[in-house]
């Protein structure tokens, strides 16, 4: 069932031009940046509970979201930052939520693990590994009901396809022919479970054969690749081919969360990939093309980090929620027609 | 919604009764519900072309159409998973899970998902949904298929839980519920789908939000719900039998409780015995009796009892699940032990 | 992953001689008898509650028990009267059982779904589809932790191989690498919903695939032919091969249940089923044989009528439990060391 | 069985004692039971390499190896399923269950097959099983990571139930929970793990019957566990100051409950107040009121107060947070309005 994406759509990337390149590393500088500032925060207490990061994996949620309409919509795990910040969520309400205000685009109600936004049709956020993957079913279930030619993506990782529910959905997405579009963002652990303790087929891409969904491996650290793969991908399940599943190869440079003293794997493997960093390789393609110099990254830096800078200082001086409301939106008052 | 309602059926209509089945009225509901509204569709496993398990959806696959009533396969969590996605995205699915005991397959999705979405999300995403389940012992099915979790279902903050035990309630229920903007639990007692009732024609949309006196009574309150009405209204006719006037209180709604109507019965009979099918210990009987203690202990001339579920998986053999769920003799027991000085 | 089942293990049947094959025919018969015994006594309200028949799957049960020794374990489904009696729960045990007895081999808490029987390893008698597979993996866990040459055959129908428990046991088994058969009945049908409406892939032997897992397809309207792949995969598992599937098919001649309309099916597809009969092929090909002849046959039937009138007489008389017992067995009291 | 303990720990230790936390004293108890008994195992996700969720494990695989220490996919349902059946099959599994809200994942496996097989076999089939879950709120992990469902499971007969509150049950709790022949749950509140208490050297088993007097006292029982206790007792100090003299009760057993502990400290007290970290309505806490109602309404010269959860998926922001569970202070409020006269 793998197909080359070669076949079903044009590649983009260099032919797409030098802004559009640009936009795609000043998109994994946001997230990295964005990344590594909530690290410190994390460590200065602004932000609490459990915080998982993105670096590394930067290239995925990039390139995947090049290939959504804002019509489309996004289903996303706990490690999710990168993928509301680069849909289009802005970072004052990202920070604001992971300081708990109710500035935050969940009204602090869900933390790092649960960011939300109804305007970019972002689902949040949803911290049962696979909890999030029948939701994506479902809202393509309703496009389809109501003849919307809509796309949902739905990300999970390499540990989500043990669940049960990743099989449940797979087949009815498949049986039903619905426009969904799974993300696996295979970092190859789940928490210190490397894949191959944790799937007897460690190819998850061809585990799609058992439910018919045309499945192909993906180089996630590479962002042209992935953007190719997910706008070929789009097109054939927005033009009725049923859901597709992507396998998008990846690893999370940082520890699986704050609190993880990472026994599991060993420094070289770590050093390994980092040498693979997706940001560092995709500038280096850049200024071989000539399109990035030293200038153009610094210019590029300095908005990110001038957007950082605003949306820390956004959250910080947001108002706290009072107490009084704790019980709001536990149930949603008016009736609907 | 009441107006909803009425603009649905046309006002023509004359105000005769008839004599339905519980079965039949939720059926005419669901169909009512799905002409009324492009939007509405049924799903679960084998609503369609088997006809659903107890036979509610029959005939409902002819009308509308394999896209509105959908067989799913065996995948409770995924396609009540499926349900609560489909409702984020503008659709109005009335699940049905077959049987109780399966719904905990679909519970993470229930209770992580559509109970918490709103608030989660800072009250953006609500969860229009309606999920029916088949309730209750009675007919030998044993422990994997006899049990109730309504008391489970309504502890969960973001549900809403209903329990329609007369054939008006079940006519009249799905409507709100549909209408509801969160997450709807019926529960639908296997016991009660084949007892008739008198029904309006055309039958209406009642209210989700308050419990109902079924049988006025001065000397004792009797709260219960779903399929032990039935034997609690024996029960307090054989009372009666006896000089002991009993008020029924059939909580319809089990999440939120109707504290107003249970306390004005209680405050006035003084005395009270809560009767639900379920587990004794954590039953939503418990919960009752926790809320009397708190809001009428010094209204209470005796004790509050429970007759509840006996703390057994339902064995198999008629005479024990007979003895493991409420009786109206147990009923009538407790209550004159709370008469008594 | 298809093995050729010969090519693990020599082919029983007609090479075992006439005794064996009689006793498969003996087998099914009492299944079939027992079971249209059922039929009947559930229209006589001695039986109650769901009573689902197993007539026209018969080959799949004994064919499968000829592989397994006393010390294998067996967990069934709600479908299990035929897998108790061949696995050698007496008629008797059975017949009380669904009759509500404490002679049952349930001592009457469990009625049709679920019979139990811990001297044949017998775990049930599972009603929640899929239930029963986890526990399978288990009894195989202990097994191997154990260091015993055991094998657990886990049977369950099509419709199981929708839940998501199906997948996360193929994986777990395969990951573990433990000795557990997998053996599907496919009877097409789960309820009233056809395999091509339940299954994106309906080719259920192709699935395992995705876990590495050994699996076949056989004819399971044929005895013999499920005795051989039962043997092969039998072997094959105990000698350390890992979890095997077979995906056994067949069909159920009879409703889904007492409650069942069969609004799903037609009579042709029905009838084009019962011309394939398992019990009927087999008696045909053991007359060419020579192996059977009406006498023969007439002396089988009449043994197998004794034992089924000598279980339902045991089971009318045999005592009702005290009402005070019923909540015996909640908890088992003593403690184990 | 404390027999057993004893022997297997010897006789020749001195009783110094030693402090160690919470989370220490568990990892003891399962490297204890790991080395007396070597059907024992435990298994679950990143209880081996990456040491536990919570660290309990840690250190754990380097001892006992990988056949000893299972990390398992992310699949609750086998995983838990694939221990019911280990435990049948004669092993001593320990299953890891990473945070509560996941176990819905596996209740469907815990309630339909754990705690029924032993009745639906005709008691042929026990499970002697150990399910150990980190529960609770308080690490701002927001709703799908913070919640107890102690009651639920405490709802349900077959299975026991017990919430370790102290480091001496922590480390003593274990051992009696796998000589049990009864599948065992063990709730460890994630706020406990840092906490640090006294310890006669090596630990002892413990009683998992009944419950505990913390803090004796004459004026009011305040009924609590797990999480809660520690609360509850700096609540009983701030009364203490106030002159009002608070008996602590800890359940210790969720399942089955110790009522004549309870009972005989609310007959001295008159007067009880239930703290209890859960949802409000349908909570643990309903049971105990429900019970004191039923056998103890005569000796109550006030109604039981319940101090409970805020019926809300558990927000992530710190002060909400706390503002949806109980504290000291509205422990105190609570008392304060049951002494009123
Ligand atoms: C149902 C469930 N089980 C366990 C966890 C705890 N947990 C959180 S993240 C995680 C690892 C998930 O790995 P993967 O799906 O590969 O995603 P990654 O973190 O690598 O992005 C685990 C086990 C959880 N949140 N939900
Ligand atoms: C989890 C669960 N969902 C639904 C049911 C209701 N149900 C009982 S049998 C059955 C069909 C199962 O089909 P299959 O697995 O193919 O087995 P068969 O009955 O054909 O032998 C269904 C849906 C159930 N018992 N358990
Ligand atoms: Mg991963
Ligand atoms: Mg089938």
């Amino acid at each position: 069932m793998t197909i080359a994406p070669a076949a079903v759509a044009p590649a983009p990337g260099a032919a797409d031009g030098p802004d559009h390149a640009l936009a795609l590393l000043r998109d994994m500088l946001r997230i990295r940046r964005m990344e590594e500032r909530c690290a410190e925060l994390y460590q200065a207490e602004k932000i609490r509970g459990f915080l998982h990061l993105y670096i590394g994996e930067e290239a995925v949620a990039v390139g995947m979201m090049q290939a959504l309409t804002p019509d489309d919509a996004i289903v996303a795990t706990y490690r999710e930052h990168g993928h509301a910040l680069v849909r289009g969520v802005s970072a004052r309400a990202i920070m604001a939520e992971m300081f708990g205000r109710s500035a935050g685009c969940s009204g602090g109600r869900g933390g790092s693990m649960h960011l939300f936004d109804a305007t970019t049709r972002f689902y949040g956020g949803s911290a049962i590994v696979g909890g999030g993957i029948p939701l994506a079913v479902g809202l393509a279930l309703a496009d389809d009901m109501q003849g919307r030619a809509r796309v949902t993506a739905c990300f999970f990782g390499d540990g989500a396809v043990a669940e049960g529910v990743f099989h449940e959905s797979m087949n009815l997405a498949a049986l039903w022919h619905l426009p969904v579009l799974f993300a696996c963002e295979n970092n190859r652990y789940a928490m210190g479970t490397a894949l191959e303790r944790a799937q007897s087929e460690p190819d998850i891409a061809a585990k799609a054969a058992a439910y018919r969904v045309p499945a192909w491996t993906v180089d996630g650290m590479d962002v042209e690749a992935v953007e190719q793969a997910a706008r070929a991908a789009v097109e054939s399940v927005r033009q009725g081919g049923g859901p597709h599943l992507l396998e998008l190869r990846t690893y999370r440079f940082r520890a699986h969360s704050m609190f993880d003293p990472e026994l599991y794997r060993t420094r070289e493997e770590v050093e390994a990939w980092k040498a693979r960093c997706p940001i560092a390789a995709y500038e280096a393609r850049l200024r071989e093309r000539g399109t990035l110099d030293d200038a153009r990254l610094q210019a590029l830096e300095a908005e990110v980090f001038a957007e950082l800078d605003d949306a820390v200082a956004f959250a910080e001086s947001a108002p706290v929620e009072d107490p009084s409301t704790l019980t709001h939106d536990v149930y949603r008052e008016e009736r609907a027609p | 919604m009441t107006a909803i309602r009425t603009a649905a059926l046309g006002t023509a209509q004359a105000p005769a009764t008839r004599r339905i089945t519980y079965r039949e009225a939720m059926r005419e509901a669901i169909r009512e519900a799905m002409r009324a509204d492009p939007r509405v569709f049924l799903m679960g496993e084998d609503v369609g072309r088997y006809g659903g398990c107890y036979a509610v959806s029959k005939g409902l696959l002819d009308e509308f159409g394999p896209e509105r009533v959908r067989d799913t396969p065996l995948s409770e969590a995924t396609f009540v998973g499926a349900g609560i996605g489909a409702a984020l995205g503008g659709v109005r699915p009335i699940v049905e899970v077959m049987t109780v005991n399966f719904s905990l397959l679909a519970l993470d999705q229930i209770v992580n998902n559509a109970a918490t979405l709103l608030h989660m999300s800072g009250g953006q995403f609500n969860v229009p949904l309606v999920i029916r389940m088949a309730t209750g012992a009675g007919r030998q099915l044993a422990a994997q298929h006899s049990h109730g979790f309504e008391g489970l279902f309504a502890h969960v903050p973001g549900l809403k839980v209903l329990a329609p035990a007369t054939v008006e309630d079940a006519r009249g229920m799905l409507a709100p519920a549909l209408a509801d903007p969160n997450p709807v639990i019926i529960f639908e007692h296997v016991m009660l789908y084949g007892m008739e009732g008198e029904l309006p024609d055309g039958g209406d949309a009642v209210s989700i939000d308050r419990a109902a006196v079924r049988r006025p009574g001065r000397d004792v309150t009797l709260v219960t719900f779903g399929g032990t009405l039935p034997r609690t209204l024996t029960a307090a006719d054989a009372l009666a039998a006896d000089g002991v006037d009993a008020e029924v209180v059939d909580l319809r709604a089990l999440r939120p409780l109707d504290m107003d109507t249970i306390l004005t019965s209680v405050r006035r009979t003084r005395r009270a015995v809560i009767v639900d099918e379920e587990w004794r210990s954590g039953s939503l009987a418990a919960e009752i009796s926790a809320r009397l203690m708190e809001q009428a202990f010094y209204d209470l001339d005796a004790p509050v009892q429970r007759v509840c579920g006996a703390e057994v998986p339902m064995p198999y053999a008629r005479h024990l699940e007979q003895a493991a769920i409420p009786q109206p003799a147990q009923i009538v027991d407790a209550v004159r032990a709370t008469m008594a000085p």
